[in-house]
């Protein structure tokens, strides 16, 4: 089973690289883009049948390891 | 021939004859293909054919012309041939280098193209058995205004940071470049320094029938197959999936790779290593069996893999990195895959030594390919292609050649321009203190040093001086003076440091060898080189030829790129260009105010023209001994190569490291200002020292010229007449350029 | 003083932090692995030291913070220990929840290697007091992630317990934008814990130990925590 | 209006991250993760009200500067 796990940097904390990206777009001449926030995603082949149970295992993966939450947040979505 | 042995499958003679063109093998080439089976080939076979006898692998174009290159002296443990170049430098230790080029991977994808080329370079030095301690690099460049170039120089900049910071081995030197000529083929020359026990070198000879042979780092995936690959009809699967990928540098498996490598090669398991360079599996399996005149048998199955489905085909070119091959003793299997898994790396027995004389190869119970090993090597193709001179430029009388600006501006204009301006915006973001040993980082003197951590083990204090060198404009307009300068500028640079230079690798990078003007080129650089090694006693180790660097049937400069390496018994000894206050100023060599090809002509008068500097191999020879000899006696305080801008160009870079000023005595009537102060001959160094009369009598006693040319202090340079340039804006001049150009490229992901 | 020196896949400034450690108390610190369970008996120093563990990936100290050997260093930590975490180290300490705040990429997104200056903000700890207190001391810095942050509260709070030790500076002593290259928050290039003995920092003082190298700036630190620790023992 | 794009490596690309990170996990205790691969998730604000001229934008600037469409591939959501 496919599991995606998106890492964002939280709201208030700095994220130089959304920024930055945004200042880029600017300068390749696309007009009306707002705020950038940039972030991770980590899709995993999981050996788990059920879509609940491998969500709560992605959960765990992204406490345990995928996420920082001092400064990250993360949602699991299964494929 | 009749054989009762099975055969792989073989391809249809149409088919074969047709594949042999498209992997690149010329017909007559193809027939010796042909005559050495005695039957068409297999397609594993004929891949193997192409990739060992392409330009890359087999040398065919400069083959007959490197061998002019003088190779040994007393101090040259192992020259050319293997992985990599050996010299002896005392104390039982040996020093381990090469460069390599990476050109073609970094114009696709510089981050990765460059990553890749540093990785490789490493593998060459540790595969021999010794400690990578030090990158260097020498890079050239487009100009950044033309299509995609800035992104080029800023993803190069950062694979090599990326790859060298990784794995922890300092980037404390290079050069960079900027020329039209390279905007649609810049190059990007990487090399490595290593340090190994002198009697402990591991090389690619394969001995001991029955001697298992090792797979052992990253997996095998379809990265940097023969595009060929893809016009093959055996594949009919999704296209997209079998499309050759560009290969992707994991420095993190390289710096697992080199501790497991290191902590095997303590032991005594390994017979022979070669790491996975080009052509992969193909050359790593075909050289060391080669060498130790043996033959191997492998079975693919064996071989980690990183897709399903791959063919042998595949598994023998991909060029996937972060690999190596070993032969190790009987026996010792576990003992070595205990070491390669504690690194969590992959480890596989993947075939044996025979003694057959042939190479086969098993996959999934079928023979895909069987080859005489002797033939591939020795039949492999030779070319001495036709040469034509490059014809001569005349010498440019400076009197003829007036000053539009003044010195004042035009000093201002040069260490701004791209070729002189600060390269810090690049070497910041190289980790060059990584180790602990770097004694002269970027900018700090005219070679890096970098000391070696053995030395220091034993009581010692040993270090290396280390540079990369070249001036293409010289090489274009005379190939044999450039190569020469090439030479003399590398051992120009570690001898002020107060090194002893002991040899040099080198990088040949050239258009289409085809054309006669670039073989030519080619020819006549290596003439130079080979004069000026013989005439300094700095033979050539080791080395890399890069051909066919041409977009649109234009080629870059002639790069004929040397890399340096020098000893310092004292590292304590080790001087820099930083120039302290209430010192004089001392100009070592003869000036005749040479503008032809000079940057100051470039960038200030508008023409690239006129005959090179030449290189007079004696003077430079004795004037460098002589600065050598003064700075060992310890009378130098500060020392600088003149090199590209001349001499204020060398007093502004002194002025600036070191935060301090001079006032400058006016030059000889005879010439005009600007020949003077810009004029690029060669042979020339300027020194700081305490007793200026002492040291211009030594320089006599010794028949050398020099000259006492003003005094250190204050906060500016002050020309002669009065006029005076600030350290200050001497600096916004030179510091500002590259952070100015690449200001908007900083967003690149990773 | 018994240091031990902790090396993960991907480690690579141990060597370097032992040439500094041996400088400073003429003792070989002992090498540890990162499966290593246990700290070998009469270790009063661990150290974490700089480079990129598991390359960085994911994000820089993450995977080594989850290692065997952390659990003994966090034991080790909380029994009083001393524990100095240099870049990557530092990263691993704020990873493994034994200082606040994490490291960002730098502001500039760009690797930095270059001398920075840092100021001694105390100079009462186990770790500063061979300086002075607002004595500014040159390092070699050389990271991508060293933006050093925390939640408003938390810098607060850190301040209020005197637990900032580190700050970059001008090479006169002055925290300005300019001399705070990756963008940290306030400046803050070294943090400690609440008994002063868990050290975090971005630098590396360990590659200033040696005037035929790159001078001695960093010295004092490795003295001090050999007088510290030779006191204790 | 908001737009994801999410960048991936191309199939057949190593991905140095992704084996890294599913090395760490199978450390961890997580048993039966199978292939891990490692991205990036770029959020953006536009102003634009029509979901295909936003994802069209999207695609332009994702080809442009936000993937390196040599080694990667990307995708965009409209949110
Ligand atoms: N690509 C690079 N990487 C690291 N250092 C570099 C690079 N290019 C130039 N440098 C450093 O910048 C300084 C000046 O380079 P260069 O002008 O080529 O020196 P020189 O003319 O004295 O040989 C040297 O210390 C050199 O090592
Ligand atoms: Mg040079």
């Amino acid at each position: 089973m496919k599991v995606l796990v998106t890492v964002m940097p939280k709201v208030g904390v700095l994220d130089p690289q959304g920024k930055a990206i945004g200042h880029a777009l600017a300068g390749l001449g696309f007009a009306g883009v707002g705020e950038v926030r940039a972030g991770k995603v980590i899709e995993l082949e999981i050996a788990e049948t059920d879509a609940a149970r491998a969500k709560q295992l992605a959960e765990e993966m992204a406490r345990k390891l995928l996420a920082n939450t001092v400064i990250e947040s993360f949602r699991v979505e299964v494929a | 021939m009749t054989t009762s042995a099975p055969l792989p499958a073989l391809l249809a003679p149409d088919r074969a004859a047709q594949l042999a063109a498209e992997y690149g093998l010329k017909p007559d080439e193809y027939d010796r293909v042909l005559a050495i089976l005695g039957r068409t080939p297999s397609l594993t076979e004929l891949g193997i054919f192409s990739v060992m006898w392409s330009e890359h692998c087999s040398y065919k174009s400069s083959r007959v012309w490197l061998r002019e290159l003088p190779t040994k002296a007393p101090w040259v443990i192992q020259g050319p041939g293997e992985n990599a170049g050996v010299i002896d430098i005392g104390e039982g230790l040996a020093a381990v280098f090469k460069m390599e080029s990476h050109n073609h991977p970094s114009f696709i994808e510089p981050y990765n193209g460059a990553a890749t080329g540093v990785g490789g370079i490493l593998r060459d030095v540790f595969t021999m058995g010794a400690r990578p301690i030090a990158n260097l690099n020498a890079l050239r460049f487009g100009m950044p205004d033309a299509p995609r170039m800035k992104r080029v120089i800023d993803g190069v900049v950062r694979g090599i940071g990326g790859y060298g910071n990784c794995v922890g081995v300092p980037t404390v030197g290079g050069e960079v470049n900027f020329h039209p000529r390279y905007n649609g083929n810049p190059l990007v020359n990487a090399m490595t320094v290593g340090i190994a026990r002198a009697d402990r070198i591991f090389t690619a000879k394969a001995t001991g029938i029955g001697n298992p042979v090792v797979y052992v780092g990253s997996k095998t995936g379809r990265d940097g197959i023969h595009g060929a690959t893809m016009a093959s009809t055996e594949f009919s699967a999704d296209a997209e999936e079998k499309r050759p990928t560009v290969q992707i540098g994991d420095p993190f498996a390289e710096k697992l790779l080199i501790e497991a490598c290191l902590e095997l090669m303590a032991t005594d398991a390994i017979v022979a290593i070669q790491d996975m360079g080009a052509a992969g599996l193909t050359s790593s399996s075909v050289e060391m069996a080669g060498k130790g005149g043996m033959g191997i048998d492998l079975v693919l199955d064996d071989v980690p893999q990183r897709e399903a489905g791959m063919t042998a085909y595949e598994m023998m070119l991909s060029e996937s990195q972060e690999r190596m091959l070993m032969i190790l003793k009987p026996g010792r299997e576990a003992q070595a895959e205990a070491i390669f898994t504690k690194w969590e790396l992959d480890f596989a027995v993947i075939g044996h030594l025979t003694d057959t004389g042939r190479i086969t190869i098993r996959h999934r119970g079928a023979l895909e390919a069987d080859i005489p090993l002797a033939p591939l090597e020795s039949e492999a193709p030779l070319y001495r292609r036709p040469t034509a001179e490059t014809p001569k430029q005349p010498v440019l009388d400076p009197a003829t050649i007036p000053d539009p600006v003044g010195l004042d501006k035009a000093l201002l204009t040069l260490v701004g321009s791209l070729d002189l301006c600060s390269r810090r915006w690049i070497w910041d973001q190289y980790d060059s203190m990584v180790g602990g040993h770097t004694a002269r980082r970027p900018g700090a003197a005219d070679a890096a040093i970098v000391r070696v951590e053995e030395s220091l083990d034993q009581g010692g204090n040993r270090a290396l001086a280390m540079t990369t060198d070249c001036t293409p404009r010289y090489c274009l307009a005379d190939p044999e003076e450039g190569g020469k300068q090439a030479v003399a500028e590398a051992w120009r640079n570690i001898t002020a440091t107060g090194a002893l230079p002991l040899a040099i690798t080198d990088n040949m990078n050239f258009g289409n060898p085809e054309k006669p003007e670039i073989m030519g080129q080619f020819a006549a650089a290596v003439r130079g080189m080979a004069a000026a090694c013989t005439a300094l006693d700095f033979p050539v180790v080791s080395g890399n030829v890069s051909l066919y660097n041409e977009t649109e049937g234009r080629s870059i400069l002639p790069t004929p790129a040397i890399g340096g390496v020098g000893v310092l018994e004292d590292v304590a000894q080790a001087t820099g260009l930083a120039l302290p206050p209430g010192l004089d100023l001392i100009l070592v060599g003869e000036t005749r105010g040479w503008l032809g090809q000079s940057l100051w002509l470039r960038e200030i008068a508008g023409r690239e023209d006129g005959a090179p500097p030449p290189v007079d191999l004696g003077a430079e020879r004795r004037n460098g001994d002589a600065v050598r000899g003064w700075i060992r006696a310890g009378l130098v305080a500060a020392c600088h190569d003149l090199s590209d801008g001349g001499l204020l160009v060398a007093a502004a870079e002194m002025a600036m490291a070191g935060g301090c000023g001079a006032s400058l005595d006016p030059g000889p009537a005879a010439l005009p200002p600007h020949a003077w102060w810009f004029g690029e001959d060669q042979g020339r160094y300027l020194l700081a020292v305490a007793n200026g009369a002492g040291l211009l009598r030594a320089a006599a006693a010794g028949g050398v010229p020099a000259l006492r040319i003003g005094r250190s202090g204050g906060e500016a340079l002050v020309l002669p007449g009065g006029l005076a340039i600030s350290l200050a804006e001497l600096r916004e001049a030179h510091e500002g350029t590259l952070p100015a150009l690449m200001a908007d490229t900083g967003m690149q992901a990773s | 003083m018994q240091a031990a020196i902790v090396v993960f896949p991907g480690t690579n400034r141990e060597r370097d932090m032992a040439l500094a450690l041996r400088r400073a108390t003429g003792r070989k610190p002992a090498m540890l692995w990162h499966r290593d369970t246990e700290l070998p008996a009469g270790t009063d120093l661990v150290v974490l030291p700089g480079g990129f563990s598991y390359g960085d990936y994911l994000r820089c100290g993450a995977m080594a913070a989850q290692s065997p050997i952390m659990r003994a260093v966090k034991d080790f930590a909380a029994r009083g220990g001393h524990v100095l975490g240099v870049c990557n180290g530092f990263q691993m300490l704020t990873e493994a929840g034994l200082l606040p705040g994490a490291l960002l990429r730098n502001a500039t997104l760009r690797f930095l290697s270059m001398d920075c200056h840092m100021r001694v903000e105390r100079a009462d700890t186990p770790y500063t007091h061979r300086f002075r207190r607002g004595q500014v001391f040159r390092a070699t810095m050389a990271h991508g992630d060293g933006n050093y942050f925390a939640d408003p509260a938390t810098l607060d709070e850190l301040e209020a317990e005197g637990r900032v030790i580190l700050r970059y500076a001008t090479p006169a002593g002055e925290v300005t934008e300019a001399a705070n290259r990756n963008g940290s928050a306030r400046g803050i290039a070294g943090i400690a814990s609440a008994n002063l003995r868990v050290l975090g920092l971005m630098p590396h003082p360990e590659n200033q130990v040696d005037p035929a190298i790159d001078g001695t700036d960093g010295m004092p630190l490795f003295e001090s925590l050999a007088e510290t620790l030779a006191s204790a023992a």
